[in-house]
């Protein structure tokens, strides 16, 4: 080896550069073969409406009402579905830190719905929550309501649906990267006089929001493109027309390709949107190694 | 190089021989939930005629997505299904799209059993140009169904339904159009029960239809997303009347979805919507296979193999030529006919028009509307 | 005195809302497994007889036997492949910060956005061209564009948890970046390697559109044959499609118990520092 | 704050896995004493400090606060402070931050937070570190914020686990002399591990000597250091040169040389004994002594730190001012009231 | 294993967020020296170790192993050892394999790892405790797990941060020696940080004084001891009476008494000097001493560390065997040999 290569060599490991970042080819190819290619392709044939310029897809999909609404209606079912399981898992998943008995019993069980399935879920939704299933049959014998709470086939209906599969999975991402927390740090805290609120807010969510900010940004990818679900517990002509559907109709009813991909991509674009804001808010936060000290 | 939309590869070029060089192996694509009624026609011929097909691979799914993977298959040169079995819907985007093999009329001379075709069925194959060849056929609906133990004293015209549904909120369901065969066929036979200007055309010839829907809409609270819903909902009460056809009154009170005793009814001056399955065959299959196609789809038109389209009333009546009676159809199906079955249907069917159901794009233009204000503008109940 | 028997309100709140989702899942999972074995269930608590039929005629009507295997080996194939191509991404993505860094992430999230609509038709033609797809490893292929992101956006905050240290002292012990990987960061990283891995093969047999595109005859998956069977035109005995969808969350269930039984998520990165008790 | 007057550690006993880490540790504290806790390594010291802050549950036993039970209070009630072994500092705070962590829990107003984190910060010389996060920290400086966050509260009771064992010499005295200095203008309590006998012997007002998890002794450094209670003791706290021999009326026979010693404990004619003697109390030169020859030598500064030999084999530890090289032979005698007996 | 002549260490240099922690560090390492690098706490001797191990990239300066340029070449191909400061174990791993992870992965033959593991173990006193996991370890049993890792694989440099820092006494007394017969006996280099003086001088064959990130002094460790090349490694090795003064002819002027020292480095007459002596070369008693007032007294076991002050507000740290007590007047003396002065 050469001085000066040497020398280059230097300089780029000042800069983060060197072999390690051969690592990252595998991924990269594969993304770039199988993903950016035909993700251009489909980016072209969005600009390539039948008629009209190169941005007509985009202009009929935001210039008509119905279509453009899609996008509030997908965020009002996908955000707060999102939260909901972000919000929910913490809670428990932090209550189920330590070791106990019965434990892994617990997490299998609450980890079970992953693999209920779209149909399943919406079967079982439709049976169990339907006008004469089991739930309104309770209510009705118990003299809660003399009439069947709608529950399915409108926004509680995708709701409860997408908690069922989303919950699972935030659980299971927030349990573990909870712990991967050193659990030395709350007892520090604790002699500090910190309480469990002050433990948890300080101590454990700071260090754990990383991973929450990406369980958020999964699960809400997840909700967000609710698909099976907001046509079979949902209303998806109606309040639970998500752009999902929009893009689906376009390409398969109406073989409208550049339409759908013009929908497909402006929902994209949207997640993007939300993620870009959650992530840059994550690279604020603190990522590094929770160990507190040596040992 | 990015996939061509409009041309599709055509490797597969040249006159299409008599039988295939050598036995081939079929990949059938089930896109209608007709194999239910073909598969047994289909699995005969190959077992009777091994010389020219080998062995069949069956693969179901659904219309839309059918399109996007022959379109991937053509634009690579590659296509792997050899014979789609498809409804109005899939057939219309393959030709839109110009998927199909112009099987017609070249090959017409060699698929006698089509100059043997019902009435409707004809009529049915006009609406397939010359890439499909209609396989089963049946005059659909629109009909209402109930339990008369609940609605003794059903609605006998559009009107009445009309006046029922306001008197009973919630008691009338149809399923949402563009996904469930009564709830389009209703859609598309209301404009002959309310006598619109042009029944083809629901952008400007419908405006009693819609304005009809609307008015219904008002008192229905649900639109479930498939007709299995509408009967279930019928089944346990939650809904008193909902929209069918020969094919779903039959064969859900066979498996037990719908009870046994539930009926049909009919609303005054109906003109029948008829549906049918067509056989189409993608650009790019070999002349061997397209060969070996032929000889099946020959078969297939035979009355008595015709007779297997009875089924457990899928499809009621189900054969698309002339001169197949239930006499002719296996021991099985005469069964459930005579249990299930409705002695009505022949006079019903012979007494009423029969007309074609929408073409694609008028259909899609349909829904849309459908959609955006019948479904779409139901505020939340 | 070990452990206080008297909870604090939060804990009775936490509590409460895992016996009320336990419940409703009770329910949900419940009245389809009661359907499935239902002869008929109108509007009553409970079918009025029982019946297997329903199984027996979903399993050959949809010649489940090879389409489990398949989806068996897909899901397999799909997440072992994504671990192994993102988590070396994932761990550069979380250690090093390089000109470009961030757009190469942006590159990673970009197929977990997209749906499958705007990329499916031509990835399908690629894979058909050069003779991938109507197999196996077409499937294979197609499900990994957005599994292998998924797995780097899942595993880079496990891999920013590890303290870096413990890896340098491997390097001082001699190890090469293979080995830092097999001996130090797999073993560390399992909780989310499990996790990741079982949400990538959910996500895997859930993925309808990408795979119907480029499955063959042979190769489709059970969520094929399962949306199908939900969503295609014809009429199907509810009960069938429950049957089905039980025979789906089964088969789910073994997977997700069997992962569990060898790696338990809570055995975890800590697990030594945990409290004894 | 809760002050007490008495914290009394009755039979506490902490098992890991059925091996008894601490078994058994009586112990009185009175408010304002600065006690030790000595050992060798894995001895129990820290499971003793766990147990009394609260982190481990005891296996047995109880601690009481004057009249009050305290074991099955949770830490953050207690209202003591650490210095953890592994500092185990707050990754994500800063160093400001994670010394004002405790002041901010107890709601400490905001002026007087700023006022005692920069005082604590100055305290332990982070002055210029204050805002680096502890990831960005050297060893030292990392022990160092440990100790500010834990005084900085000024808690009842401080509990330090080895706090100054990564700090140079000079800095350790620095740290030894605040440390005593907010312990006794504070009146804090303070229990204090270290492995640092010099550091025990002259902080604390008492030391409690643990060997594998059984206490050995409690007692002033002088009476720990002066009379060790017994051979384990004494090995620990620096009496190098163990020599088995057997007990004679007021003497001990060790091999075929008499030495006179001060016995400890119950030891009779005959009985088998170990006669202890630190290397700095070993007397060089005087006709009477023993001979022996220098095998090792090393430097030590000022001093020199020799190992020699018996011409019988018995190896003996030497510290001297005195120039020896190896090689060397020299007499050596040993004070009798330096020269302890054990019971072997 | 890569054995090497020389280790030479040109200007390196490593900087964070435009700070130096280390700067121009120019040092030449022969085969088979034990090399300590002393200094206080954030002076950059861990910097100095990680960048020798390449663990840091340099900012600046290279390294060289006889003719070829090592720091372009990855830790785990420059065939070191290290001991890190905060041990950085497996956690996932129970000691054993702890310690034969670097046999493994040098494809050691699994006898042989075996072998050499348990004697690892063995040496480091961790027999019982083979099968724990790091988690279930005391602090120091933690270290020693470290040190017992780092050694077992032989490397031809070995790198020790603060290896014994967690140890108590005894322990330390041992490991020292086991660490310096290792280094004999395999023939190792070793380059070893410490914060505690005696170990320095007692074990290394030549020290390396930093301060700031700056080399101060690199000698033996007699030559350091005794002439520390500056005031603060003068400061640094336990002169803690810095007496501030003006030189004059041999002699230094501090406040109106006259001293005479030896001067270290250029002092004319007249410069501001510092004149720098350590507690225990303040000699007791003697007629011609200064007077000083005993002020706080801390008992060191056989000897007394005391506080004084004299007459004119000078404060004085004395050393000595006698018993003194706080009011005590005593009269001081400072041996010239022993009193060095620094220019200011
Ligand atoms: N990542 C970092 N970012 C900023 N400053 C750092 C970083 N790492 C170390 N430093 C600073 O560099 C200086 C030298 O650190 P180093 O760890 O080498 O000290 P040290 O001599 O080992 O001290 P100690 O004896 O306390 O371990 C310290 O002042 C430290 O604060
Ligand atoms: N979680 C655990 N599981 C099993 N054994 C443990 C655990 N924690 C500690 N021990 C054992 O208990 C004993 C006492 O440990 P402790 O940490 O109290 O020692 P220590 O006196 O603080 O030692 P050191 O001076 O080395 O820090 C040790 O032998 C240790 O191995
Ligand atoms: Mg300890
Ligand atoms: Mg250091």
């Amino acid at each position: 080896m050469t001085a000066p290569t040497l020398a280059v060599r230097h300089r780029l490991a000042e800069r983060g550069i060197d072999p390690q970042l051969l690592l990252l080819v595998p991924a990269t190819v594969f993304v770039v073969a199988l993903f950016v290619y035909p993700f251009c392709y489909g980016i072209a044939v969005s600009l390539q409406p039948a008629q009209g310029g190169a941005l007509a897809a985009y202009r009929t999909f935001f210039s008509d009402a119905y279509q453009r609404d899609t996008i509030t209606t997908t965020l009002a079912i996908a955000l707060p579905a999102a939260l909901f399981n972000v919000l929910a898992a913490v809670p428990i998943a932090y209550r189920m830190r330590g070791r106990f008995r019965g434990k892994r019993l617990l997490t299998t069980v609450l980890v079970v719905p992953i693999t209920l399935g779209t149909v399943l879920t919406a079967e079982g939704l439709l049976n169990f929550l339907g006008p004469t299933g089991w739930f309104n049959r309770v209510l009705i014998f118990l003299k809660v309501t003399d009439q069947p709470v709608t529950l399915t086939h409108n926004y509680w209906g995708v709701f409860f649906s997408l908690i069922i599969t989303g919950f699972p999975f935030a659980f299971l991402l927030v349990l573990s990267y909870l712990s991967g927390i050193d659990p030395s740090l709350e007892r520090a805290a604790a002699t500090l006089g910190a309480g469990w609120v002050q433990r948890f807010f300080r101590i454990t969510l700071p260090l754990l929001a990383p991973g929450l900010a990406t369980t958020f940004c999964l699960t809400f990818v997840l909700a967000f493109s609710v698909f099976p679900s907001a046509i079979l517990v949902g209303d998806p002509s109606g309040s639970t027309r998500v752009i999902s559907i929009a893009a689906y109709e376009a390409a398969y009813v109406r073989y409208d390709y550049a339409g759908a991909s013009a929908a497909a991509i402006v929902m994209g674009a949207v997640e993007l949107l939300v993620i870009s804001v959650v992530l840059g808010l994550r690279s604020l936060l603190y990522t590094g190694s929770t160990a507190g000290g040596k040992g | 190089s990015p996939p061509d939309n409009n041309s599709p590869a055509t490797s597969a070029s040249g006159p299409v021989p008599d039988k295939p060089a050598e036995a081939v192996t079929l990949n059938v694509l089930d896109v209608a939930g007709n194999l239910q009624l073909t598969q047994p026609m289909i699995d005969d011929f190959v077992a009777k005629n091994s010389g020219v097909i080998e062995r069949v691979t069956y693969t179901k799914a659904t219309a839309p997505e059918l399109v996007g993977k022959i379109k991937a298959q053509q634009a690579a040169n590659r296509v792997d299904i050899d014979l789609v079995l498809t409804g109005v819907d899939g057939l219309a985007a393959g030709i839109d799209q110009q998927l199909w093999v112009d099987l017609l009329p070249a090959y017409a001379s060699r698929l006698s059993g089509m100059n043997n075709y019902l009435a409707g069925a004809a009529a049915m194959q006009k609406l397939a140009g010359n890439a499909g060849v209609t396989v089963t056929y049946y005059p659909s609906g629109p009909l209402i169904e109930y339990l008369p133990a609940k609605v003794p004293d059903p609605p006998k015209n559009a009107q009445d339904l009309l006046a029922y549904a306001k008197a009973n909120p919630g008691a009338v369901q149809y399923a949402r159009p563009s996904n469930s065969g009564p709830g389009r066929t209703f859609l598309m036979g209301l404009p002959y029960l309310l006598g619109d200007t042009d029944p083809k055309d629901p952008v400007n010839g419908w405006a009693k239809t819609w304005d009809y829907l609307r008015q219904l809409g008002e008192s229905i609270t649900l639109y479930p997303s498939s007709t299995s819903e509408t009967m279930k909902n019928l089944a346990n009460g939650s809904a008193k009347i909902i929209a069918s056809t020969t094919g779903w009154d039959i064969n859900p009170r066979v498996l037990g979805t719908v009870p046994k005793e539930a009926q049909v009814g009919t609303l005054d001056g109906f003109h029948w919507v008829a549906d049918a399955h067509y056989a189409v065959v993608p650009k790019g299959v070999s002349t061997d296979k397209q060969a070996a196609v032929l000889n099946l789809l020959a078969s297939m038109l035979t009355p008595e193999q015709q007779a297997k389209a009875y089924d457990k009333g899928y499809f009621f009546p189900g054969p698309a030529v002339d001169g197949v009676t239930i006499e002719m159809a296996p021991p099985e199906s005469q069964q459930a006919i005579k249990d299930y079955g409705r002695p009505e249907y022949p006079q019903l069917i012979a007494n009423n028009p029969i007309e074609v159901p929408l073409d694609a794009s008028a259909l899609v233009k349909a829904f849309d509307r459908w959609d955006r204000e019948v479904g779409g503008s139901k505020v939340k109940k | 005195m070990r452990r206080r028997i008297v909870a604090s309100p939060g804990a009775w709140i936490v509590w409460g809302l895992v016996a009320i989702f336990f419940v409703g899942l009770a329910g949900v999972i419940g009245s389809v497994v009661v359907n499935s074995f239902g002869v008929r269930w109108f509007d009553t608590w409970l079918p009025e007889a029982y019946t297997v039929d329903w199984y027996g005629q979903a399993w050959k009507d949809f010649t489940l036997l090879p389409v489990l295997t398949v989806t068996l080996v897909v899901c397999l194939l799909v997440a072992v492949i994504s671990v192994l191509v993102g988590v070396p991404a994932a761990y550069v993505l979380a250690r090093r910060k390089f000109p470009g860094s961030r757009l190469l992430y942006l590159l990673f999230l970009l197929p977990i956005l997209m749906p499958p609509i705007t990329y499916g038709i031509p990835l399908a033609t690629v894979l058909y061209k050069y003779g991938l797809a109507g197999h196996l490893s077409g499937v294979v292929l197609a499900n990994l564009v957005p599994s292998v992101p998924f797995v780097i956006l899942t595993m880079t905050p496990f891999i920013e948890q590890i303290d870096p240290a413990v890896e340098r002292a491997a390097r001082m012990c001699g190890a090469r970046t293979r080995h830092v990987f097999t001996s130090i960061l797999a073993p560390l990283l399992v909780p989310g390697i499990l996790a990741a891995s079982i949400l990538v093969v959910v996500r895997t047999v859930g993925m309808f559109e990408l795979t119907f595109l480029t499955a063959g005859p042979d190769s489709q998956t059970l969520v094929v044959a399962l949306f199908y069977s939900m969503s295609a035109a014809g009429i199907r005995a509810q009960q069938s499609v429950d049957a089905m969808a039980v025979i789906y969350c089964v088969m789910m269930l073994t997977l997700l118990v069997v992962a569990l039984r060898f790696v338990n998520p809570t055995q975890l990165v800590a697990r030594v520092k945990e409290d004894p008790e | 704050m809760t002050t007490f007057e008495t914290l009394r550690l009755d039979g506490v006993t902490r098992r890991f896995a059925g091996a008894d880490a601490l078994a058994g540790l009586d112990l009185e504290i009175r408010r304002g004493e600065f006690i030790a806790l000595l050992g060798p390594s894995g001895c129990g010291k820290s499971t003793a400090l766990n147990c009394l802050a609260g982190l481990l549950p005891l296996s047995d036993g109880s601690i009481w606060r004057d009249g009050t039970r305290l074991d099955t209070l949770p830490p953050e009630r207690r209202g003591f402070g650490m210095v953890f072994q592994n500092y185990a500092l707050f990754p994500h705070m800063s160093v400001r931050k994670n010394v004002s962590f405790g002041l901010k829990m107890r709601g400490v107003a905001r002026a007087e937070i700023r006022r005692r984190t920069d005082e604590a910060i100055r305290l332990v010389h982070l002055e210029e570190h204050a805002a680096k996060l502890p990831g960005q920290l050297s060893g030292g400086q990392q022990q160092r914020v440990a100790i500010a966050r834990a005084v900085v509260v000024e808690p009842s009771l401080v509990l330090m686990d080895e706090p100054l064992s990564n700090l140079d010499a000079k800095l350790r005295l620095e740290m030894r002399t605040e440390i005593r200095r907010l312990h006794q203008n504070l009146g804090l309590t303070t229990v204090y591990v270290t492995h640092d006998q010099e550091e025990a012997l002259s902080m604390a007002d008492r030391l409690v000597v643990l060997r594998a998890g059984r206490v050995q002794q409690i007692g002033t450094p002088e009476e720990v250091h002066n009379r060790p209670a017994n051979r384990h003791v004494a090995d620990f706290l620096g009496f190098r040169n163990l020599l088995p021999g057997i007990a004679g009326g007021g003497s001990v026979k060790i091999n075929n040389w008499q030495v006179s010693g001060t016995p400890v404990g119950a030891v009779a004619e005959g009985d088998p004994v170990v006669a202890a003697i630190r290397p700095e109390d070993v007397v060089l030169g005087g006709g009477s002594g023993i001979e022996v020859t220098v095998e090792v030598v090393e430097y030590h500064g000022r001093e020199i730190a020799a190992e020699a030999r018996t011409v019988d084999g018995l190896p003996l530890h030497l510290r001297t001012s005195e120039r020896l090289a190896p090689g060397d032979k020299v007499a050596v005698a040993f004070p009798p009231e330096r020269l302890l007996v054990f019971p072997a």
